[in-house]
């Protein structure tokens, strides 16, 4: 780990402040993903600005929703009864994140903002695009965990945030500030897919900006359904999951959200699942129509066809639990 | 300890009642040795050596019958040092004014190295010494391999001095896989050539097996690379006084690491004192020294300051050894009524860098009376293989075992009835025939249905089985016993601890030799300075140091004998020891107590050493293990549900520590089946998953319910029981996936890719 | 050397400067020269959050209730202040990354992993080592004397963390199922293979008297 | 004696091999089994290493193995 300057801001104001400087600054929430990146020389800032004092860490009822600190922990968003109540999917979430230890360091934007967990990315031997260089080494080397959807290139990541898949279903919004004022990101408008020119990143987060909160509308009365499917059940990235939330009038399934996670560079948004669902009926086999559905448009490397089977089975198991039908 | 083959054995040998029954490979006892040289000629050498008859000690003082702590559950007498944090490992030792050593080590598989220079890091603030460990014109044969090392005064300051180390390499030609190491058409990278052939064999006439033969069938199996993962990577602390070094190693063997650092550094044996006192995790890889050893020593040899130089965990899976592949193209037969008729094998496995997969005992087990078999050791540039618990068979067991529950259901037979009708010959280091029909029916495996759970739904469950054997005989292992006038008694011994329970296992041994509870005994060990003995491995360190402390303490005890009998009036060879007492025989009520009896001494001490003889320890034992496993066939993700693991090891020392060792076993073998996977990018050749992030192991949540039935067999002396539990149930989980989906699964690990594929292709028109 | 499907790279010559790798991160501007030590920001950005580092700076932590005063780097992890400036050995550096569990500390009743946490930002935190459970007296903690008792260790590397983690989640919850247990403790990971009895040990903590 | 036999097997035989080849076998505690079939097998890990590098190369950079390492490299000590 390359030595570097230290800031701990009290405020936003501070924090964004800080953020501005000669060398390179950068935000550190609960650290466990910075930390170890750092430690294999992949990041190298000369300032760390801690953020987990700086920014809200509470989550608070706004408008029917919610609006959650990014600097709340991990454990307390797993653990939050108005979050459990009105929206599981991101509870379900949650509680899968990493380890105790990882979820009681961990906060809600670093999640977000967390780095790929591609291993040529983090490796220092591979200059790969997203360290500067000129290759993405997936689609000729071990490309078993990357992604399915998205890849046209040139990077094959798959998004890394378990959270960012149910905020997205559920339409959040990111609060991002600066130095220069504040906005407001969609989440569906914050990841973003690789190009040529944005590879370096994974959203539009500019690196004198601080996501501050992810603000969740009103759910309104929906069904919820997540499945994740690991290989490992204890510490283990999911090869893939689905977030699904239903919205129903009477028996008939009248709007859908189906967001994919692990399967491509963003959390990934399946219309084609969405629309297979619209109209019907809730049963296993509007399930599995919407699993068929999530994949058709999937177009796997060399070596992971495997995860388009995953991903069909967590789409058609997030459908069965949003209908409170067995899964297996 | 035996070194060259010219040399006589020493101690010479004592043949367990049952001969060498169940050594790996073939079928006891006689012929069938799976890898025996091809001729049959005698191979030259070794004679066999007439047994050294016991001596008088050592008939006087057999294990006892009516033991009082032998084989009970005795709590490790380090724990309360190890849970709180008080035992000091090798990563622990801080000395005054210590720098941190690093090694520069090289990102390219196979490069030349143009040029290195070390001036910047020299400069760098807190460098007190830096080295070429090869010279520019040298190659590097592997990702990791080393090249240059540097000391700083702190950890933080080293690593940024490494990293101004400037290397250039000239990439030469690599290879990141066997299949591209047998190309024939690739370049020579290893010296003697890419390949080797290795021992072969050519028993009986296969071809006429074959005619004879119901069923055939000839496939590939394969199991990968793993590497070692001890948690406290390969380490040591070097100091030096004068020309003397003093090392606290991360070591399986002091002995060896002893030598290792004299002949790496280039001076006498005797001036180097290696120190174990206590050992984060040893598989087989901290049997050497090993470079990074020397490196540190060198390192503070240079500086003239104590070097502690520990490995990150990228070099462990780099450079501190693995577990080889396996591969073999296999062509069995079997008869309508399930005799094994003919076995033939191509196979082969890479260790790493000029290094292959060893001796790969196959057939495991089973007697095919006809037998043929080629072997081919691949080189390709990864790190290089070291030992890693039960060399060879793992990966045999794997290669063998899968085969047989194929030809169970070609003959429809279960596959417990068809491994009991081809088992060895059953003696008590081979007890299958009695282990197997045991276990069934404590599994409940009359519940096992035939191949492919017909039950609806995704999740399908599956039993399977598999056996093993390995040797973990003992020998020559010394001790030194002291009993002083206050009563204290302190036993040492240069053997270490490396998790296993030694030092427990000294102290109980002592204790229940001299009649006193285990708290009385103060066991040293972990130290060239103490008496000798050898590397924790080969399952051999409990069955090489309790018939060593048996002795020891018995020869002292009689000593003491000699010292009371006087004030007793009685002779010494009437007494005895029990209870805390040292009385008569036949009357318990004629005697004193230890501290009593130690008083006689004055201001003398009982000082003796004893050695390692025949008759208290064995070699070989069997086991068999069972397993349910549960398969999402939507997802191809295996869960194991419980396992069943029947295993003997001779006279149990301490049950509980020996359990401890059986659960490790057999959860360091569900890991090799499901998780673990050293992978290296086809292209590039690197490590991409040199952590414990991507380099998977099960934690708590994968943990199934685990069955141990520990056969105690006190008659045979002790056998080492480290290794035989981590062999046979990969090869038990790849049959219960089997039994439950219906499909072939012929190679590890079981990743969900492979079991999806394997169901597909078995819909796709099946391979059964 | 790849194999025949793959095009192989051509060998060149490969020149180890860090440098490439590090202009790499999605950041503006290029690196900087060493930054002072404690300073105020400059006037422009309007703010007035202390710069600290990269040298050595003092550092003030609680450890088992004890006050111990530092001067070191801010890139100093709370695990290795322990076990290279304050000769608290005890939790383990293992993976160094998050993972094994081998370093877990509790800091304000919480376990956290102490590789992946900086000394910097633990000050004004308690945080506990496992040296800080044995009681006053010399008395163990009742979840280590359990390890003792069902040998829920080998090699014994692994096994503080172990202990932290099993405090952490019986203090958190007293009575867990023994599949909370699981989850609870599904961050550290023990090669020997030590879950068995290490779960039996935590199962038959349940309940005991808090440190 | 470098008959085809030693140099398939993985014995190490004085007077073939260099003295400085090293093994597992070498540093267990073993009771000598007067098979040799046996004994090599056991120990066999087909791991080897110099006991001056203590790594499986040897001072010339080429692998450490019984079937090359007897003799004829400038590193060899017979």
């Amino acid at each position: 780990m390359k030595a570097f300057a230290y800031v701990n801001p009290a405020n936003e104001k501070e924090a964004v402040a800080a953020l501005r400087d000669a060398g390179v600054a950068m935000p550190i929430g609960g650290g466990q993903d910075i930390l170890a990146r750092m430690k294999d020389y992949i990041t190298a800032p000369d300032r760390l600005v801690n953020i987990k004092n700086a920014l809200d860490a509470t989550i608070t009822p706004v408008a029917g929703g919610l609006r959650i600190g990014a600097a709340v922990k991990i454990v307390d968003l797993a653990e939050n009864a108005q979050v459990s109540r009105l929206y599981p999917n991101i509870s379900a979430a949650a509680i899968e994140v990493g380890t105790p230890q990882i979820r009681n360091q961990g906060t809600v934007g670093g999640n977000i903002n967390q780095r790929p967990r591609c291993w040529y990315f983090k490796n220092e031997e591979f200059l790969c695009y997203k360290k500067g260089g000129n290759r993405c080494f997936a689609p000729a080397g071990e490309n078993q965990y990357h992604a399915i959807f998205g890849n046209d290139g040139p990077s094959h990541i798959v998004h890394p945030s378990s959270l960012a898949v149910p905020f997205l279903a559920y339409g959040a919004k990111f609060r991002v500030v600066s130095a220069s004022g504040e906005r407001e990101v969609a989440a569906a408008n914050f990841f973003t897919l690789p190009t040529l020119q944005n590879v370096l990143k994974e959203n539009v987060l500019a690196d004198d900006e601080l996501l501050t909160h992810v603000i969740l509308p009103a759910p309104g009365t929906a069904r919820h359904g997540h499945y994740e499917v690991r290989y490992k059940e204890s510490h283990d990235w999911p090869l893939a999951f689905a977030t699904v939330i239903l919205k129903m009038s009477g028996q008939t399934i009248s709007s859908a959200s189906v967001v994919l996670g692990a399967v491509a560079p963003i959390p990934w948004r399946s219309e084609e699942a969405e629309r297979a669902l619209v109209g019907k009926t809730l049963s296993e086999a509007t399930a599995a129509a919407a699993g068929e559905a999530a994949v058709r448009g999937a177009a796997p490397l060399s070596r992971n066809g495997y995860k388009v089977q995953v991903t069909k089975t967590a789409v058609k198991r997030a459908v069965m639990r949003a209908a409170g039908l067995r899964t297996v | 300890m035996p070194n060259f083959d010219q040399q006589p054995p020493a101690g010479g040998g004592a043949p367990t009642p049952q001969g060498r029954g169940g050594a790996p490979g073939g079928a006891p006892p006689a012929g069938g040795r799976g890898a025996a040289p091809a001729g049959g000629a005698a191979p030259q050498g070794r004679g066999a050596a007439p047994p050294a008859p016991p001596s008088a000690l050592a008939l006087k003082y057999p294990w006892p019958a009516k033991p009082v702590l032998l084989g009970t559950r005795v709590k490790r007498i380090d724990g309360p040092d190890k849970v709180t944090g008080r035992a000091k490992y090798t990563h622990d030792i801080n000395r005054p004014g210590m720098l941190y050593g690093r090694i520069i080590r090289s990102p390219l598989p196979h490069a030349r190295i143009v040029s290195i220079d070390l001036s910047a890091a020299l400069k760098a603030p807190g460098v007190k010494a830096a080295y070429n460990v090869k010279e520019p014109g040298a190659q590097v044969m592997y990702q990791g391999d080393t090249v240059a090392a540097v000391a700083a005064d702190t950890e933080e300051r080293t690593k940024d001095a490494a990293r101004l180390v400037k290397v250039e390499y000239e990439a030469l030609p690599h290879f990141a896989n066997e299949e591209q190491a047998m190309d024939p058409d690739a370049p020579v990278v290893f010296m003697g050539g890419n390949t080797r052939p290795g021992t072969a064999q050519d028993v009986g006439d296969i071809e006429a097996g074959f005619k004879q033969s119901a069923h055939i069938i000839e496939a590939t199996y394969y199991t990968h690379v793993i590497t070692h993962v001890c948690l406290e990577s390969h380490s040591i602390v070097a100091e030096w006084e004068g020309d003397k070094l003093t090392a606290w190693c991360s070591t399986q063997g002091v002995f060896p690491s002893q030598q290792g650092l004299a002949m790496g550094l280039g001076i006498p044996a005797a001036n180097v004192r290696v120190i174990t006192q206590y050992m984060g995790g040893g598989f087989g890889s901290k049997l050497q020294a090993g470079a990074e050893a020397v490196i540190g020593a060198k390192l503070s040899q240079m500086a003239k300051l104590p070097v502690k130089l520990t490995l990150d965990r990228k070099e462990e899976h780099l450079d501190t050894g693995n577990r080889p592949s396996a591969g073999a193209k296999v062509k069995a037969g079997v008869t309508a009524d399930g005799t094994l008729t003919s076995y033939q094998a191509d196979s082969w496995g890479t260790g790493g860098a000029g290094q292959g997969v060893g001796n790969l005992p196959i057939p495991y087990i089973y007697t095919f009376p006809n037998r043929k078999r080629t072997h081919k050791d691949v080189y390709i540039n990864s790190g290089t293989q070291r030992p890693m618990r039960a060399p060879g068979h793992p990966q045999a067991c794997f290669l063998t075992e899968v085969l047989m529950d194929e030809l169970a259901d070609r003959v429809k037979m279960d596959p417990v009835e068809f491994r009991i009708k081809n088992a060895p010959v059953q003696v008590p280091s081979a007890m299958y025939r009695t282990y197997l029909p045991e276990g069934a029916k404590l599994f409940g495996w009359d519940k096992r249905h035939a191949t492919g759970d017909p039950t609806p739904g995704p999740i399908k469950t599956g039993f399977g089985v598999s056996v093993h054997t390995w040797g973990g005989g003992g020998s020559g292992t010394q001790a030194h016993c002291d009993i002083m006038a206050d009563g204290t008694v302190v036993m040492k011994c240069g053997t270490q601890d490396i998790g296993t329970g030694t030092r427990t296992i000294v102290a109980l041994v002592t204790a229940e030799t001299l009649g006193l509870p285990i708290t009385a005994v103060r066991a040293e060990i972990g130290d060239t300075n103490y008496p000798r003995s050898g590397g924790s491995g080969g399952s051999t360190t409990a069955p090489s140091a309790m018939p060593a402390i048996r002795l020891t303490a018995a020869k002292a005890l009689e000593a003491l004998f000699v010292k009371v009998a006087p004030t007793l009036g009685v002779s010494a060879d009437t007494l005895v020891a029990t209870n805390g007492r040292i009385h008569v025989k036949d009357d318990p009520t004629k005697g004193v107590t230890w501290k009593d009896a130690c008083k006689t001494l004055g201001a003398d001490t009982i000082s003796v050493d004893h050695m390692w003889e025949a008759g208290l320890s064995s070699v070989n034992s069997s086991g068999a293990q069972f397993t349910e496993v549960a398969v999402d066939i939507e997802t191809g993700i295996v869960k194991v549900k419980r396992i069943l693991a029947i295993q003997d090891c001779g006279l149990v020392v301490d049950r509980l520590t020996c359990e401890s060792q059986i659960y490790g076993g057999v959860i360091s073998s569900m890991n090799f089946a499901l998780y673990e996977d050293r992978i290296l990018d086809r292209v590039t050749g690197q490590m991409v998953n040199p952590n414990m992030e991507m380099y998977l192991l099960a934690g708590m949540s994968d943990i199934p319910k685990i069955d141990i039935i520990l056969k105690d067999m006190p008659e045979r002396g002790v056998v080492g029981v480290g290794e035989p539990p981590t062999v046979s149930l990969s090869a038990a989980i790849a049959n219960a996936v089997r039994n439950a989906t219906g499909a072939a699964i012929r190679s590890l690990p079981l990743h969900p890719h492979k079991i999806l594929a394997a169901i597909e292709q078995q819909k796709a028109g099946g391979t059964l | 050397m790849a194999s025949k499907d793959e095009k192989p790279d051509k060998p060149e010559r490969f020149s180890v400067s860090r440098r490439d790798f590090l202009k790499s991160a999605g950041v503006t501007g290029i690196a900087a020269g060493v930054v002072g030590g404690a300073a105020e920001l400059d006037a422009q950005t309007g703010a007035a959050a202390r710069v600290l580092g990269p040298g050595d700076v003092p550092v003030q932590l609680t450890v088992n209730g004890r006050r111990i005063d530092l001067r070191i780097e801010p890139r100093v992890t709370l695990l290795d202040a322990m076990r290279q400036r304050a000769d608290l050995t005890g939790n383990k550096r293992v993976c160094d990354r998050g993972t094994c569990g081998a370093c877990t500390m509790i800091v304000d009743g919480r376990s956290v992993y102490s590789c992946s946490t900086l000394a910097i930002e633990v000050q004004g935190k308690q945080v506990r080592t496992v040296e800080g459970l044995v009681s006053a007296n010399g008395t163990m903690h009742p979840v280590q004397q359990a390890f003792c008792d069902q040998d829920a260790m080998m090699c014994g590397f692994c096994t503080p963390g172990f202990v932290m983690a099993t405090v952490a989640l019986l203090e958190k919850n007293r009575n867990p199922t023994e599949a909370q247990v699981r989850k609870g403790l599904d961050g550290n990971i023990c090669r020997c293979g030590t879950f068995v009895r290490v779960l039996e040990a935590a199962m038959k903590s349940r309940g005991v008297a808090r440190a | 004696m470098e008959t085809e036999e030693n140099l398939r097997s993985t014995r190490i035989v004085f007077g073939v091999h260099c003295l400085k080849i090293r093994h597992k076998g070498m540093y267990v505690s073993y009771e000598p089994d007067p098979d040799p079939a046996v004994y090599n097998e056991l120990f066999d890990s087909g791991s080897y290493w110099c006991a001056q590098t203590q790594t499986s190369f040897g001072p010339d950079g080429q692998p450490v193995r019984p079937d090359i390492c007897q003799g004829g490299r400038t590193c060899c000590a017979l």
